[in-house]
């Protein structure tokens, strides 16, 4: 799904700094798509882990990444598909 | 009080992006949906759940009605047949009945399904025709702009229940099963995971089956109950979602606010309606 | 090519034409509604005509009202050429801008917009003077309209803030007279 | 603010207006754009007594209103295309009862679901012609937010003095704009109520042939237990299937109305007197053509404007009066060409009618008018 | 197999020519009805329950929909609507609604009442609203000429089940138990002593009560499925019904192709709502 | 008796029609005086493998065979006034969604529940404007048990060949009358179907704009994953709010069907080379007309008689075309009035167009036209 | 309700000689409204104890006038409002 | 008055039009359609048209239908002035008889009806006939078809009794088939 990463690369320019993710660590574990994401803050609230801090704009920023469990809960309950893991 | 807990552990990775693939290639994303509703948690539970399923997309028709529930089916890449306000069912019993290998699926809403469009929701589970339909109940209209519906709850607020709402509502549950649907379940946009399971079942189930689906409209019914954002409705169902064994154990006061989630009822014996008719088709040639 | 009719029609300058907009949650329907009424009601009152825009469009994403005044019986209910325009996003900036009339009246919201014409535009930071100096985000819309007040003239303040109190929630008054005074002086101050 | 100065949108004037013809009784399912009237009737019936119920669909809507018409209540519901669609049968219902019954139809985009947010004004005909059957129908076309109030207590009284259904036609421009109205007191405007019966029980005949028309009509539970049905029916109520009664009843339908067409057509006409050019509209478009012929005449062009309140029945005589020496007539209206029709059926066929139309879901602009006039100069 | 038996004894007698009180004057008699149409039964096992009670006539509203059945309200002398097919419902809400202090009786068939008007039948069971719902089951559409309706039984033949029905049929009664009706029963053209009872019953009840009454149609669904006249209809419903207390102590094999007659549910606690609504009227007069 | 050769009712004769031009799916719901056409369907449909389902309403069953129609099955449906009223909604979406089906109003006395078992022609005009929004639809009017055969084919193929809903609309005389009829064999009536798509799936359109009008349409499960809704779509079949693509759309509804109307109309008329006096009429009257014509002619008169098989689109310029020598022209209809407007807007105004109704449940008489010619000779 | 009793007898004689009750006796103990009954037979079949046989049409005759009980069977069976007690 | 028009009009002698009338248990419909079929098919066939009474009346009630037969295409599908009438009750000939032209065939079931212009009418006892002769009262419409066949000359009488007996219930031919002899030979010895 690159395709999908390269337009939420595109739109995290245009909204500002985010995600601040280092990507020289590897992939990250998840990938947002900020077109597609209306800022719920489901997936904030929901993660049992607080991979996700909200930016300026209310959409996830990948805070601590490496807590990830991949445990499905953000993707499955994002209602715009916003949330994809890179771990396949 | 015991409530629902969904399984973490050995769900299949690609569930993280299944459902880009079942997506409508083009335009039409992102979607009419306000921010953390609840029907698109629906639609990946849904996508998720026929891609379990194997199934050939070519073979599956969604039907809908009118209703933020009723779009759902423009979005994804199946044959989609987005009808008239209350009338998904009778259009998708024509579908069924012209192609009855066909896989066909309503989607609707509390206002399309049981409002004007509850004498076809009966007649569909009298006839038990094999279509699944799925009934995101979120206590209101939404796309009008939070009128009460059938399952709106006594003494809520709506924009036509502006002092409480005098009357009284449907189970549809109970209904669909009193109308003959041979396959009941109920589910909530919190429990996914359940949610993909039953939304399975009923696609594999023979005969009509019926799936409430709790969901939330915060924009309207949670803002004009203080019922909180996505969020904290989300965590509501949590609250109030009661494991149908469990339930069973339950008196009705210790029920009251909560709703048994699972797998309702299912039928096995009754017969189907295409099936039925078939046999007369084969009936009439054997005549010949 | 030459025409005898249209050539010679004369827009009524008696008509004043105002677009609010904005994103959802911004209240710019709100805010016209109250404009309508400081406008259309009362000692000086003028004909008032609001209409917003509905459809998919309306839920969430970009949201705009407009309002036409006149002395005279409105008669077309749209707005057809701005002579005011308030943007509260760059989207709405950049959608309706080509409508506003070329010596109209154009107000952002200078914490929210960045590209906009810099030598016309009236521009006024309120969502940020809304959070920082009213200490309520939510009234940055009543800002707004302090601001259309004062350089329309449309409407006496005490009017505009009398209509605004008459809609503010319980407890919320102080801060909404605070927000229409704080938007008109500001606006007063960049008066050309 | 005076207390009966509101800023009111279409809907909610709609509203308003019935209330103030005495409307107490409102039944109705949302659908966009009339939804407010139901929400407006929701929270202001109970603060006069009146009673609102939101029923499980338009249908029955339209059945609840008239079951509560013969309980002896004014009796209104609101709806847009599809949900008139709907209604067209228990309307007919409504003809052949001779039920006083309101209905609204805020028109947005059609076939279908088509366009729930967007003016259109393309279910003008089906006003006329949508329920099947015989019968004669009264619909009028406010044009902003006053005339909504005063067409709805216009639509009530003639439904009251006609027995029979009558549907205002809104669209979304004017249901959705928001103006300034002055809510007039009790009394400036007249009210009619429905004629009840003087006879006793034993001698009242329900349908009776009247001189004027109208037969008299109780409320139940008034002693006067009569029967009411959608059959074709004697004077009795009662069924029939007699030649020689079935005309009478269908005549009477059509009569009723006929007979008192310069009472129920209501047109505003402005700059006519010398008018060479003239715009014939209704509903949100007139304020496009009054606004067009302003500023026509401002340019110094013998153009006039005539606007149908009443659409129907077809104000022929007057049009022809009207227009009998125009030059060039433009028919403007938010669809592919419905009155425009009628228009040119009344017209002698030396006057050409031109169409000016649009169904894209906008408004026609005062330019598209002007550009059009320009067409035809 | 023990069925229901009349009780003979301790009669009133003026039953015998009361109903010539309340069948309206002049020309509408013979009625349209097929010589032993079971609903004429009705209407005289209704006119003697009203006249029982002692209501005023001006005070009766009877409502009905198309079809042989709902032509009743036309012959007797209470203020009659008799209205479109299947809507009998939502006009007798519009009545009931508007003067409550009203009587409020509909009597419909089961093509009026289940076919197309089944929505409005659940929704008035959802509302209970305090209406009592005459269905007069005739298995058929008689009016018409006997096509099948949704509750003609499976197999059988009807106009437009030529080759027998193969759907599957509503029970009126679990249907309207589970739409939320607060008084269910049912009962017969044969017992008629106990169809008074059961009309006189529901009649009283607060709130929507439902009657199924189960009739012959014997010139058309007698006909086509060798039921035999009115005589031989009437003689199968004494074989076949049961009493409500023996039903429950019998197997669903022992119940196949017998009905329950009696009162099948009643529950008294449950709002009817009119009455919330008058509430709602009195709170805000309160608030003045 | 030659197989082919049938006494049959003319509802009958509907059904064997269909079943001719390829119905292989009714969905129906009884009422007078169309039920044969459910009765019917329910014993032919299973000999040849189709469906037959009785649906809980009408608007069930317009739903059931829109939803067998984009299945691939060409479908009908049977109905009469209340129901086709319950039916204009999902009519609507036929033609919104583009979708063929052929729905058949057999006309009884209106409005509402009327005079069921009474002929009629008073759902003309809803046939044309019954449902809400713009759009243009067909017609089809039969006389007799055998045009009933053909002109079900013909509504089937213009259906088919239109993308849209057909009309047909039947009286209770012609529904009710048994006449002999011989069954053509396969291939003497030719028989069109639908054009499938031949694009691969990733390039098609479902609405694309196509050099004749018609987009092609494939069936579900055929791989072509498209979607159909009644909202105002785009060539996705998308909904749209724009006004750059709402008009095109709706355009491609009217003129689908104005381009091709010389291939709708079907007109016949009889002695008209020198007629002076014309009877214009359509369904069951023209059978009067024609019996008033032949007598007359007998009798010496210039008189000649037009029987509209296509009643809509109204056909203009063959009625003028046709009557532009008359000298008087009568218009026979079962109702108060209804193509009559439509005959007079069409003609030159010199020409006088006189009404002969009948409404009161009986068909129109040889006699009574004779009357009204000698009135007008 | 004598008027009925009119009625019904009027018709007695168009339609041929019929229930021949004999008058002189007092009344009869049921009265039966021969506009009315359409000969539906069930009151003939019902009655347990015989009282009626069908005359020529089908209508009831009171054959054994004296074997009646005023049970209420026949008169509640008929759906045609025909039968009628003169036992008050 | 003169009518220029009317006075010259001449009805086609061409047309047949009958009625076949009774009540609603014996069968009229059914005989009607036997007649269309057996003169409208076949080698000598002519048009048919038939239609019948509807509406509450048909239920139980008074049945009637009507057969128009023509050489030519049969236009106006009603009868306009009867060539025959069939009256199987007191009842239908009472109601019909004004309907019969002066010269025209009247047949009554005289086993029913009582009171009829002796002098004109083919009066055969039909039922009586039916029950005690063919021993089966259901058949007799079909000893009046026979009547009517005879009478008319539109059938051949083997054509009429190939048709009855492919609507005849198994197990019936020999009675239909002798009712239909006996109808039609019972009205030539009538024959005037
Ligand atoms: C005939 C008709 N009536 C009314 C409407 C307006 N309408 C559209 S959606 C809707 C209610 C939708 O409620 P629900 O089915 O609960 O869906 P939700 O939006 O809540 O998902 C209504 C009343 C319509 N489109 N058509
Ligand atoms: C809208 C509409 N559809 C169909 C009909 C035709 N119709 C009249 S009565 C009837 C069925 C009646 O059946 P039921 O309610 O069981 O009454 P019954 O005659 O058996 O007593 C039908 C289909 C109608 N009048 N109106
Ligand atoms: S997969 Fe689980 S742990 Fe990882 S971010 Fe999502 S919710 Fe948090
Ligand atoms: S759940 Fe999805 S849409 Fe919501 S904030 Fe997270 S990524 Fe965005
Ligand atoms: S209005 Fe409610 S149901 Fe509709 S999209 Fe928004 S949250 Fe969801
Ligand atoms: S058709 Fe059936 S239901 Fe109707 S009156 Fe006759 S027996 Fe009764
Ligand atoms: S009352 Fe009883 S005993 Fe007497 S006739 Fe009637 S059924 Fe027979
Ligand atoms: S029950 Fe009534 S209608 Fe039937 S035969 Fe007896 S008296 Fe006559
Ligand atoms: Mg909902
Ligand atoms: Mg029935």
């Amino acid at each position: 799904m690159s395709a999908m990463n390269t337009e939420s690369g595109e739109v995290t320019e245009k909204s500002g700094p985010k995600n601040k993710y280092d990507y020289s660590k590897g992939p990250a574990p998840l990938n947002i798509n900020l077109v597609w994401c209306k800022a719920c803050n489901i997936c904030i609230a929901l993660c049992p882990k607080q991979v996700f801090e909200p930016d300026r704009d209310g959409k996830p920023v990948l805070a601590r990444p490496d807590n990830c469990t991949q445990c499905t809960i953000c993707w499955e309950h994002c209602p715009d598909f916003a949330i994809t893991s890179n771990y396949k | 009080m015991a409530t629902v807990a969904d399984t973490k552990e050995g769900k299949r990775q690609q569930s993280s992006d299944v459902a880009l693939g079942y997506l409508r290639p083009g335009k039409k994303f992102p979607n009419v949906w306000c921010p953390g509703c609840g029907i698109g948690i629906v639609m990946g539970a849904f996508i998720r759940a026929v891609d379990k399923l194997g199934w050939n997309k070519d073979e599956v028709v969604m039907v809908s009605g009118i209703g933020c529930s009723s779009r759902m089916p423009v979005y994804m890449d199946f044959n989609s047949l987005h009808t008239t306000h209350g009338r998904a069912l009778p259009f998708a019993t024509g579908v069924k009945f012209a192609q009855p290998h066909m896989k066909v699926v309503v989607i609707t809403g509390d206002g399309d399904a049981l409002a004007i469009g509850g004498n076809h929701f009966i007649h569909a589970c009298r006839r038990n025709i094999d279509i699944t339909t799925i009934l995101i109940n979120n206590n209101i209209y939404g796309m009008t702009g939070g009128q009460g519906s059938p399952t709106t709850p006594a003494d809520s607020f709506s924009t036509t229940t502006p002092y409480g709402n005098t009357e009284k509502q449907f189970d549809p549950c109970n209904l669909a099963m009193a109308a003959g649907a041979s396959w009941v379940g109920r589910g909530t946009v919190y429990h996914t995971t359940q949610l993909e399971n039953l939304i399975t079942k009923a696609l594999q189930h023979k005969g009509f089956s019926l799936l409430e689906t709790i969901s939330n409209c915060h924009t309207y019914y949670g803002r004009l109950n203080r019922k909180g954002d996505a969020v904290a409705m989300l965590q509501s169902f949590k609250e109030n979602a009661v494991l149908v064994s469990k339930a069973k154990t339950m008196t009705k006061e210790e029920l009251k606010g909560k709703y048994a989630v699972g797998v309702l009822h299912e039928d096995n014996e009754i017969t189907e309606f295409c099936d039925e008719y078939s046999k007369l088709l084969e009936r009439m040639k054997a005549k010949k | 090519m030459a025409h005898p009719l249209l050539d010679k029609i004369q827009f009524s300058t008696d008509r004043f034409e105002m677009r609010l907009s904005g994103s959802g949650g911004q209240g710019m329907i709100f805010a016209s509604v109250i404009l309508s009424k400081a406008i259309g009601t009362g000692e000086n009152a003028k004909n008032v005509c609001q209409s917003q825009s509905y459809g998919p469009e309306a839920r969430g994403g970009a949201s705009k009202s407009d309002v036409v005044v006149s002395s005279e019986e409105i008669y077309y209910p749209k707005a057809m050429k701005l002579d005011l325009l308030l943007a509260m996003t760059q989207e709405a900036l950049d959608k309706y801008l080509p409508d506003l009339k070329d010596d109209g009246i154009l107000i952002v919201d200078s914490s929210l917009v960045s590209e906009y014409p810099k030598d016309k535009a009236y521009a006024v930071e309120f969502t940020r003077m809304a959070r920082n100096d009213v200490g309520q985000i939510m009234v940055a819309n009543v800002l707004a309209l302090g601001a259309i007040g004062a350089l329309t003239g449309l409407v006496a303040k005490e009017k505009l803030v009398e209509v605004v109190l008459q809609h503010a929630p319980k407890g919320t008054e102080d801060k909404n007279r605070k927000a229409v005074e704080m938007g008109w002086e500001e606006a007063l101050k960049l008066k050309k | 603010m005076p207390q009966n100065q509101q800023l009111l949108q279409g809907n909610a004037a709609c509203v308003h207006g019935a209330l103030y013809a005495g409307m107490r009784f409102y039944a109705g399912y949302p659908i966009t754009p009339s939804t407010e009237i139901a929400e407006v009737s929701a929270r202001e019936l109970p603060k006069v007594n009146g009673r609102f119920i939101q029923m499980e669909d338009e249908i029955a809507s339209i059945a609840a209103i008239v079951g509560a018409s013969v309980s002896g209540y004014k009796s209104m519901t609101g709806t847009s295309g599809p949900g008139f669609s709907l209604m067209v049968e228990n309307i007919g219902y409504a003809y052949m009862a001779e039920v006083p019954v309101v209905v609204v139809n805020v028109q947005r985009g059609g076939p279908s679901t088509g366009l729930p947010t967007k003016v259109s004004q393309s279910d003008t005909m089906q006003a006329r012609w949508g329920t099947h059957g015989d019968y004669t129908a009264i619909a009028v076309a406010p044009s902003n937010v006053n005339d909504t109030f005063t067409e709805t207590v216009r639509a009530f009284n003639l439904a009251e003095r006609f027995r029979t259904p009558v549907t205002v036609l809104l669209d979304e421009v004017i249901g959705h704009s928001r103006e300034i109205i002055r809510i007039p007191e009790q009394g400036e405007i007249e009210i009619f109520n429905r004629v009840k019966p003087t006879v006793p029980p034993s001698e009242y005949k329900p349908y009776a042939f009247t001189a004027n028309g109208i037969s008299p009509m109780p409320a139940y539970g008034e002693g006067y237990r009569y029967n009411v049905t959608g059959l074709t029916h004697d004077t009795m109520g009662f069924p029939t299937n007699r030649a020689d009664e079935i005309k009478p009843k269908l005549d009477k339908l059509r009569d009723k109305i006929e007979n008192y067409r310069d009472e129920i057509t209501k047109i505003r006409f402005e700059m006519m007197d010398d008018a060479e050019y003239v715009f014939v509209s209704y509903g949100s478009v007139s304020r496009t053509a009054l606004q067009a012929t302003k500023l026509a005449r401002a340019a110094g062009f013998k153009v006039g404007c005539v606007q149908l309140y009443t659409v129907w029945p077809f104000p022929d005589k007057e049009l022809r009066e009207l227009c009998g020496r125009a030059k060039e007539v433009i028919v403007g209206e938010l669809n592919m060409g419905q009155i425009i029709h009628e228009v040119r059926r009344v017209l002698p066929a030396d006057i050409p009618v031109h169409p000016i139309q649009r169904y894209d879901g906008e408004i026609l602009t005062p330019m598209q008018l002007l550009e059009k006039l320009e067409e035809v100069l």
